[in-house]
């Protein structure tokens, strides 16, 4: 993707420095506010990743890439689906069947609820890494 | 003995030709020959068995579902099991000679591709059932192409597509779904005395069908107009073309057509319905004609080679006949014929290897140079020709005796009119050799001796002298002969 | 007439479909056929949605102590995981295209065919 | 009053396709189809799709619009006036259409409460009854996303990290140069990117 | 542990997947998909043993019973195709190991056997699973992967025929996420077992109509059935060889398994046949795929692109086999999945041979190769003679039951139509194999440059194969006898 840090907007920069901290934060609050409402893992990953891709639109890949560099994402991406995955088998050394999050607690109820935060949370880190990675892949390709 | 032994020899063989090589060649000759003898030792055991009243058999492999793999010991087989066994020993020793006087290369392949061939012809011939019969044939083909292509010219590769092509469009297009025809209607492949379609409620007009598909899929037979492979694999050494044309290749054909008559369709069937009229004529025509052609042909082994397409129609219209004589005389002609023929390829191959000579205009004369090599083929043309004192007239005579009883003379006329033409174009060689001045004399020069390898003439002697020895003492094949089950 | 108003909808959204559809057989630009996908898709996403729709219910978040009629959940869940597999696949869609606008110069199909058609087999 | 909406919003719908149809500037169509998921995510919310809506409205006219722009961005605006009047395509789609819409004739119409989807005891009736003591979360879509069908988003997120590294091993990973990445703040400089991108594409 | 064996089926390879991607090693990684490809063969192993002993086995995902959750139902049939998949996959992957390390830069390594796991983890989850919608999800799973594996390969037109592939996949894939659709609508549920009961009562019988055909053609797409198998040529000829082989062995099998199970488990053989006339719809697409492709690959110079046809037509010969609708007739087309799946994995190694040494598959170019590749050369013709049907070969097993359940139908024509199109593999295969043997006369032919044989890590996986084809071939009993346990648990349904 053509970018043109160089000429950067003034306004813009400022405008966006504000605004990230505030989409991250909308994120985290979609990632664990999803029981109660509309969101979950996969959008909350959807809108952290677009955090980042405005700062990089902004400010440049470079940048972006300097403080989330490229390697970091892989290791999310994968950590991700390994997490999700993972609790699955986690539930089966528990004795139950895979992805049966009664086994995670004494509790039914407490043990659905473990589970749903841990699978959201894989969801939500693959989500976000890939989507960051997407736009890496298709930003530094000129 | 368990048939199954029958494949080791010639199998066992193969890692010591491939580890022998060309280097000890030798010693990879040896070895060859013990597994010969090997061989040839089981069958004899093998018949041993049968005579005693055993019935040898092997194990079963399921190769589908209700269908298997299974070989086991019958008065035909074991025919056909010690004539290509004794017939490996002798081709060996004559290629021994060959080869190494004709400088061949890629012996090893050679010998490999000749022992597997062995092997699947032991198979056909102790095939219990028509799946293994099948699988026999085809590793047959394949096995033979390498052997056909020998030469490795456009030639070769030419005969070898021709080879290749007919005999496994036959096989795919007619055996295969004659095979598994038979495996609907009837209640098995397997094959039992008096025929496993004997009740399959087939109309006559499906029999008729079915009996064509066989024999026209057994395109080995040879039977026209599916013939042409055999002319075509001539480009092949003349080991190859005595172990196809005598032993290997033919004889597979017409056994597994006189089997697949006796056992599968029953000769009472094949009667009854009228299945066999239809191709009756085929055979016929094939014989006549492919002996006219035979008339034609100047190069020795092509002459030899359209002889052969006739005398194995003789076999075929003997099964087709479908009597308990003629049958009978189907069965003998396989071995009275195997004898009588590899011993004219054995002297055709003589010839060349040291005269450098194929084309028969050129024999005048040659016989003082090779009296033992032209004697025998004078013996073994009056085997094929069917004349005494050789064994092929028992054959011919079954076979004529056995046409007789279908009430008509028109097929014995037919083996007569061939007899003769087998007269006027195989007597002709041998007196030409004697009789005729040798061109490349001067006159009153004294021919000097020019045999070929002794590792031949050996071959040649034996192979001759038992067609003289099957005129006066055929009994153990009769008596063998008398021990099939005809219903 | 029932069956029209009940059924509209989806005629309509088989119409969108379609026109997706048309455009990822009929256009020759490679982009344009991803654009075609993205539109059957979501149309098909449409037409689940449609049917997980109940009269008068509300979206399917419980609420404590009221006796609601609640829209069908399972169609949104399926689609959820429709609408990742979309962007998925639009995503390798596009970074092909990129490739091959690159080594070919060209993302229109007719004309890539007509290089590919000169070059020899591999 | 919602059919109403929903009658409106499909409208738009149809507008906009047939503008991304006919629209030959590709940057216009992939705006267009943007602006399309948008409408069809206000729809969702009119059908009670909210997740659904919230999804499309951040997928579909956020990421992937940002994804072609992407690609848009090196590969040339204008589709080719080629491929057009393509009959044998037009009956195609018209016969499936047409097969579709035979098929919707004797279904369930349109929010009908008694379709079987919404009557089945084991899923839909037990989601709504019963997921709030058996998963817990009022947001019934999490608790079937998560745990009735939790392995469909095991699938999912697979997909997600399939589509990943497709693009990074497709696009990504090429070695660069130092020169590389001196270029990357400059403003593009096509001709200059291109052979570049051929001699990676090489090595 | 054993009653959990189905979910290890699937979440090995899962699990290995970003494991390889973590490790960024091309060593490590593939050490890492090896292993978990052969444990998925384990586990499928012993699954079709627990599967044979005690009949159906049913897995809730989740502890959530079906229909309400999602389960992995697995019988005979899928159990023996996800043991084909697991084990072609491992043999595949030991013979990648060479093969890959020339022809994919070494620092995507890693990235080329993660996707080799998720496409296995995808093929293997559409195989074991019992719910419609799954299905979808996996095969979505399997197929970028499988976009993915094709584009690694070094010529620019990989990228074209993925992408090919990547839309006619994606209108097949979108196809079949209509015909889900509208069974939901029909039925209200998703799981298979569960449709198959409810679908006979439906109130909706057109949109189960349209559902059916709708998941017929996509999966259709998806299995490359003549006349949909455009993508298939390309993607098979320009992908990386071991991919080629992986897949040719592996994801349409897949594809076909699904056509059975819907067909006869979930909208059962009276309705799919029965009312329905499939066959109608079925036989000319099985006709005319093995007879017209078979004659197109006869005219082809490339022998990665005549295999590919050849596959089309192979795929004929399955879908005749499923046209039939009789026991013989399924499992006829069952065993040819599994005996054309080990022939042509085996003929696609055999071509990465000899691309590995000679650098091109252009069939006039080879001749006189036996020469220098004789190794090579015997699989290759060990496993050509499986195409045409030798005796002793597997694809023999396949020919005799597939022509031996036509003349039990009836059905002369197709059988003598299936023997034609067996000669025209004599003629193509016997065509590569003549040029092989012989040295062209014309000049500029291989220099007769001594023996030059791929290395052992490619001809031992490679033989490994031809073996077990050759055992499968003369005991091909054993195949069959599962092979018709499977066709009869489809025709009697969900138990």
């Amino acid at each position: 993707m053509k970018l043109y840090p160089r000429q950067r907007h003034r306004v813009l920069q400022v405008v966006t420095k504000l605004l990230v901290p505030f989409v991250l934060m909308v994120g985290l609050y979609v990632q664990f506010h999803g029981d109660y409402g509309p969101g979950g893992g996969f959008q909350a990953g959807v809108i952290f990743g677009s955090a980042f891709i405005l700062y990089g639109l902004i400010f440049g890949l470079q940048r972006t890439r300097e403080i989330l560099a490229p390697r970091v994402l892989h290791v999310m991406m994968s950590l991700g689906v390994l997490l999700y995955a993972g609790t699955g088998a986690v539930t089966m050394l528990l004795g139950g069947n895979l992805l049966d999050y009664d086994a995670l607690a004494h509790d039914p109820l407490h043990g659905q609820h473990w589970g749903l935060f841990a699978i959201e949370l894989g969801v939500g880190v693959t989500v976000s890494a890939v989507m960051i990675s997407l736009f890496y892949n298709f930003a530094s390709k000129r | 003995m368990n048939p199954l032994w029958a494949l080791v020899p010639p199998l066992a063989v193969i890692p010591f030709i491939l580890l022998l090589g060309e280097k000890r060649k030798n010693w990879r000759e040896v070895s060859i020959l013990v597994a010969g003898v090997a061989l040839f030792l089981i069958n004899k055991s093998i018949y041993n068995d049968l005579m005693a009243g055993g019935t040898p058999q092997s194990g079963e492999i399921g190769l589908l579902a209700d269908y298997t793999l299974k070989l086991s010991a019958e008065p035909m087989g074991v025919m056909f099991g010690l004539l290509a066994s004794f017939l490996w020993v002798v081709t060996t020793v004559y290629s021994i000679g060959y080869m190494r006087g004709h400088h061949e290369i890629n012996q090893t392949r050679f010998y490999t591709c000749f022992a597997i061939a062995l092997a699947a012809v032991m198979g056909a011939a102790y095939a219990d059932n028509l799946l293994t019969l099948f699988v026999a044939y085809e590793v047959i083909t394949i096995s033979t192409f390498p052997l056909v292509t020998h030469a490795g010219g456009v030639d070769a590769k030419k005969a070898g597509r021709v080879y290749l092509g007919i005999l496994m469009t036959t096989s795919i297009g007619f055996l295969l779904p004659a095979i598994v025809w038979t495996a609907t209607v009837g209640s098995s492949l397997d094959f039992v005395p008096g025929g496993v379609l004997a009740d399959s409620g087939l109309s006559n007009g499906a029999m008729a069908c079915l009996l064509g598909l066989f024999v026209f899929g057994i395109a080995k037979a040879g039977i026209m107009p599916f013939h042409r492979w055999l002319p075509a694999a001539m480009v092949a050494p003349t080991p190859v073309s005595a172990l196809l044309h005598a032993v290997a290749v033919v004889k597979t054909g017409v056994f597994s057509l006189l089997k697949i008559v006796t056992y599968t369709f029953g000769i009472d069937t094949v009667v009854g319905s009228g299945a066999a009229q239809w191709f009756l004529p085929v055979a016929a025509f094939t014989v006549i004609v492919s002996s006219i052609v035979a008339f034609t042909k100047d190069n020795l082994k092509a002459r030899l080679a359209y002889s052969t397409i006739s005398q194995l129609s003789y076999i075929v219209m003997a099964a087709l006949l479908a009597t308990v004589m003629s049958v009978s005389g189907g069965v003998l002609h396989i071995v009275m014929h195997a004898f009588g023929k590899i011993t004219l390829f054995f002297c055709a191959g003589a010839i060349l290897v040291a005269l450098h000579k194929s084309e028969i205009s050129k024999l005048d004369g040659i016989g003082r140079r090779m009296p033992i090599t032209m004697g025998a083929f004078f013996i073994g043309a009056v085997s094929i020709i069917g004349l005494p004192p050789a064994g092929g007239v028992w054959s011919k005579l079954l076979i004529a005796g056995g046409s007789l009883d279908t009430g008509t003379i028109i097929w014995a006329s037919v083996l007569m009119l061939s007899t003769l033409l087998n007269i006027a174009y195989l007597l002709p060689i041998p007196l030409r050799a004697f009789f005729k001045p040798d061109p490349s004399l001067a006159p009153g020069e004294k021919a000097t001796l020019q045999e070929a390898p002794p590792a031949c003439l050996w071959a040649i002697v034996l192979t001759a002298f038992t067609c003289l020895l099957l005129f006066v003492y055929p009994q153990p094949l009769t008596e063998l002969i008398g021990l099939i089950q005809w219903r | 007439m029932t069956q029209l108003i009940g059924l509209y909808s989806y005629w309509v959204v088989i119409v969108l479909m379609m026109a997706g559809l048309y455009i990822m057989i009929a256009r020759y630009n490679l982009v344009k056929k991803v654009i075609g996908l993205g539109l059957f898709q979501t149309s098909i996403f449409y037409l689940y949605i449609t049917m997980g729709k109940v009269e008068g219910g509300t979206a399917p978040i419980l609420v404590e102590g009221k006796e609601l009629v609640y829209s069908n959940p399972l169609p949104h869940v399926l689609i959820l995981t429709a609408i990742v597999v979309g962007v998925a696949t639009s995503a390798v869609a596009l970074a092909l295209i990129v490739r091959i606008h690159e080594t070919y110069g060209s993302i229109e199909e007719d004309e890539i065919k007509d290089i590919e058609a000169m070059e020899p087999d591999a | 009053m919602e059919t109403l909406v929903v009658a409106v919003l499909l409208t738009f719908l149809v507008v906009i396709a047939i503008g991304i149809i006919v629209l030959r500037d590709l940057l216009g169509a992939v705006i267009l189809l943007g602006v399309y998921s948008l409408v069809a995510a206000g729809a969702f919310v009119v059908m009670d799709a909210v997740d659904v809506a919230f999804t499309e409205a951040a997928v579909g006219s956020g990421i992937s619009t940002i994804l072609f722009l992407g690609a848009l961005s090196f590969t040339s605006h204008k589709q080719k006036p080629r491929g057009h009047d393509s009959v044998a395509a037009l009956v195609f789609v018209v016969i499936t259409g047409g097969v579709l819409i035979y098929g919707t004739l004797d279904m369930p119409y349109y929010g009908s409460a008694e379709s079987p989807a919404q009557t089945h005891p084991e899923l839909a009736v037990r989601f709504i009854e019963e997921s709030g003591s058996e998963v817990g979360p009022p947001n019934i879509v999490t608790s079937v996303l998560g745990s009735y069908r939790g392995y469909d988003t095991l699938g999912e997120t697979l997909v997600v990290f399939a589509a990943g590294i497709a693009v990074l091993s497709i696009l990504g990973l090429k070695r660069r140069r130092p020169e590389d990445e001196v270029l990357e703040d400059a403003p593009g400089d096509t001709a200059r990117g291109a052979s570049d991108n051929q001699q990676a594409y090489k090595e | 542990m054993t009653e959990q064996l189905p979910a290890l089926q699937i979440l090995i390879t899962m699990l290995a997947a970003p494991v390889c991607v973590l490790v960024r090693h091309a060593k490590v990684s593939w050490a890492i998909a090896f292993g978990a490809n052969v444990f998925a063969f384990w586990v499928a192993w012993q699954l079709l043993l627990q599967v044979q002993d005690t009949g159906a086995i049913r897995y809730a995902l989740g502890g959530w019973a079906a229909p309400t959750g999602i389960e992995y139902y697995i019988d005979t049939v899928n159990a023996a195709i996800v043991m084909l998949v697991a084990g072609i996959s491992s043999v595949v992957l030991l013979y990648a190991y060479s093969s890959v390390s020339k022809a994919i830069p070494k620092a995507k390594h890693y990235l080329f056997y993660a996707a080799w796991l998720l496409c296995v983890t995808g093929l293997m989850g559409i195989v074991i699973t019992g719910d419609a919608f799954n299905v979808f999800v996996f095969l979505e799973v399997s197929s970028l992967a499988t976009y993915m594996l094709i584009s690694f390969g070094d010529d620019r037109r990989a990228l074209t025929a993925s992408f090919r592939y990547l839309i006619l996949g994606s209108v097949g894939a979108s196809f079949i996420l209509i015909g889900i659709g509208f069974l939901y609508a029909a039925t209200g549920t998703l799981n298979m077992i569960d449709l198959a009961e409810r679908i006979p009562d439906s109130q909706s019988q057109r949109a189960v109509l349209v559902a059916f055909s709708f998941i017929t053609i996509g999966v259709l797409i998806k299995a490359a059935v003549f006349p949909l198998h455009a993508w298939l040529p390309n993607a098979y000829t320009y992908a990386p060889v071991a991919v080629t082989a992986f897949l040719a062995g592996t994801a349409t099998k897949v594809s076909l398994y699904v056509l059975l199970r819907f067909f006869f488990s979930v909208f059962g053989e009276d309705y799919s046949f029965g009312q329905l006339f499939l066959n109608g719809i079925l036989l000319p697409a099985a006709i005319g795929g093995f007879l017209l492709m078979s004659l197109v690959a006869v005219f082809q110079t490339d022998l990665r692109r005549m295999l590919a046809y050849s596959s089309v037509a192979q795929i004929g010969y399955i879908v005749a086999g499923f046209s039939m609708a009789s026991q013989a007739g399924l499992a006829a087309g069952i065993v040819h999945i599994v005996n054309h799946a080990l022939i042509k994995a085996s003929l696609f190694m055999a071509v990465g041979c000899i691309i590995y040494r000679v650098g091109h598959a252009h069939i006039p170019s080879l001749d006189n190769l036996f020469k220098r590749m004789p190794f090579t050369c015997v699989a290759f013709m060990l496993s050509g003679a499986g195409l045409i049907g030798i005796p002793l070969t597997v694809g023999f097993v396949s020919k005799f039951t597939l022509i031996g359940a036509a003349m039990d139908e009836g059905w002369w024509l197709l059988a003598a139509l299936i023997l034609i199109s067996s000669l025209l593999a004599v003629i193509y295969i016997g065509r590569v194999v003549e040029i092989m043997l012989f040295r062209q006369s014309r000049e500029g032919g291989q220099a007769s440059t001594g023996m030059a044989e791929a290395p052992l890590s490619m001809l031992i996986p490679m033989y490994a194969l031809v073996i077990v084809a050759l055992y499968f071939g003369i005991y091909g009993s054993e195949t069959l006898g599962v092979a018709n346990e499977a066709a009869l648990q489809l025709l009697g349904g969900f138990k």
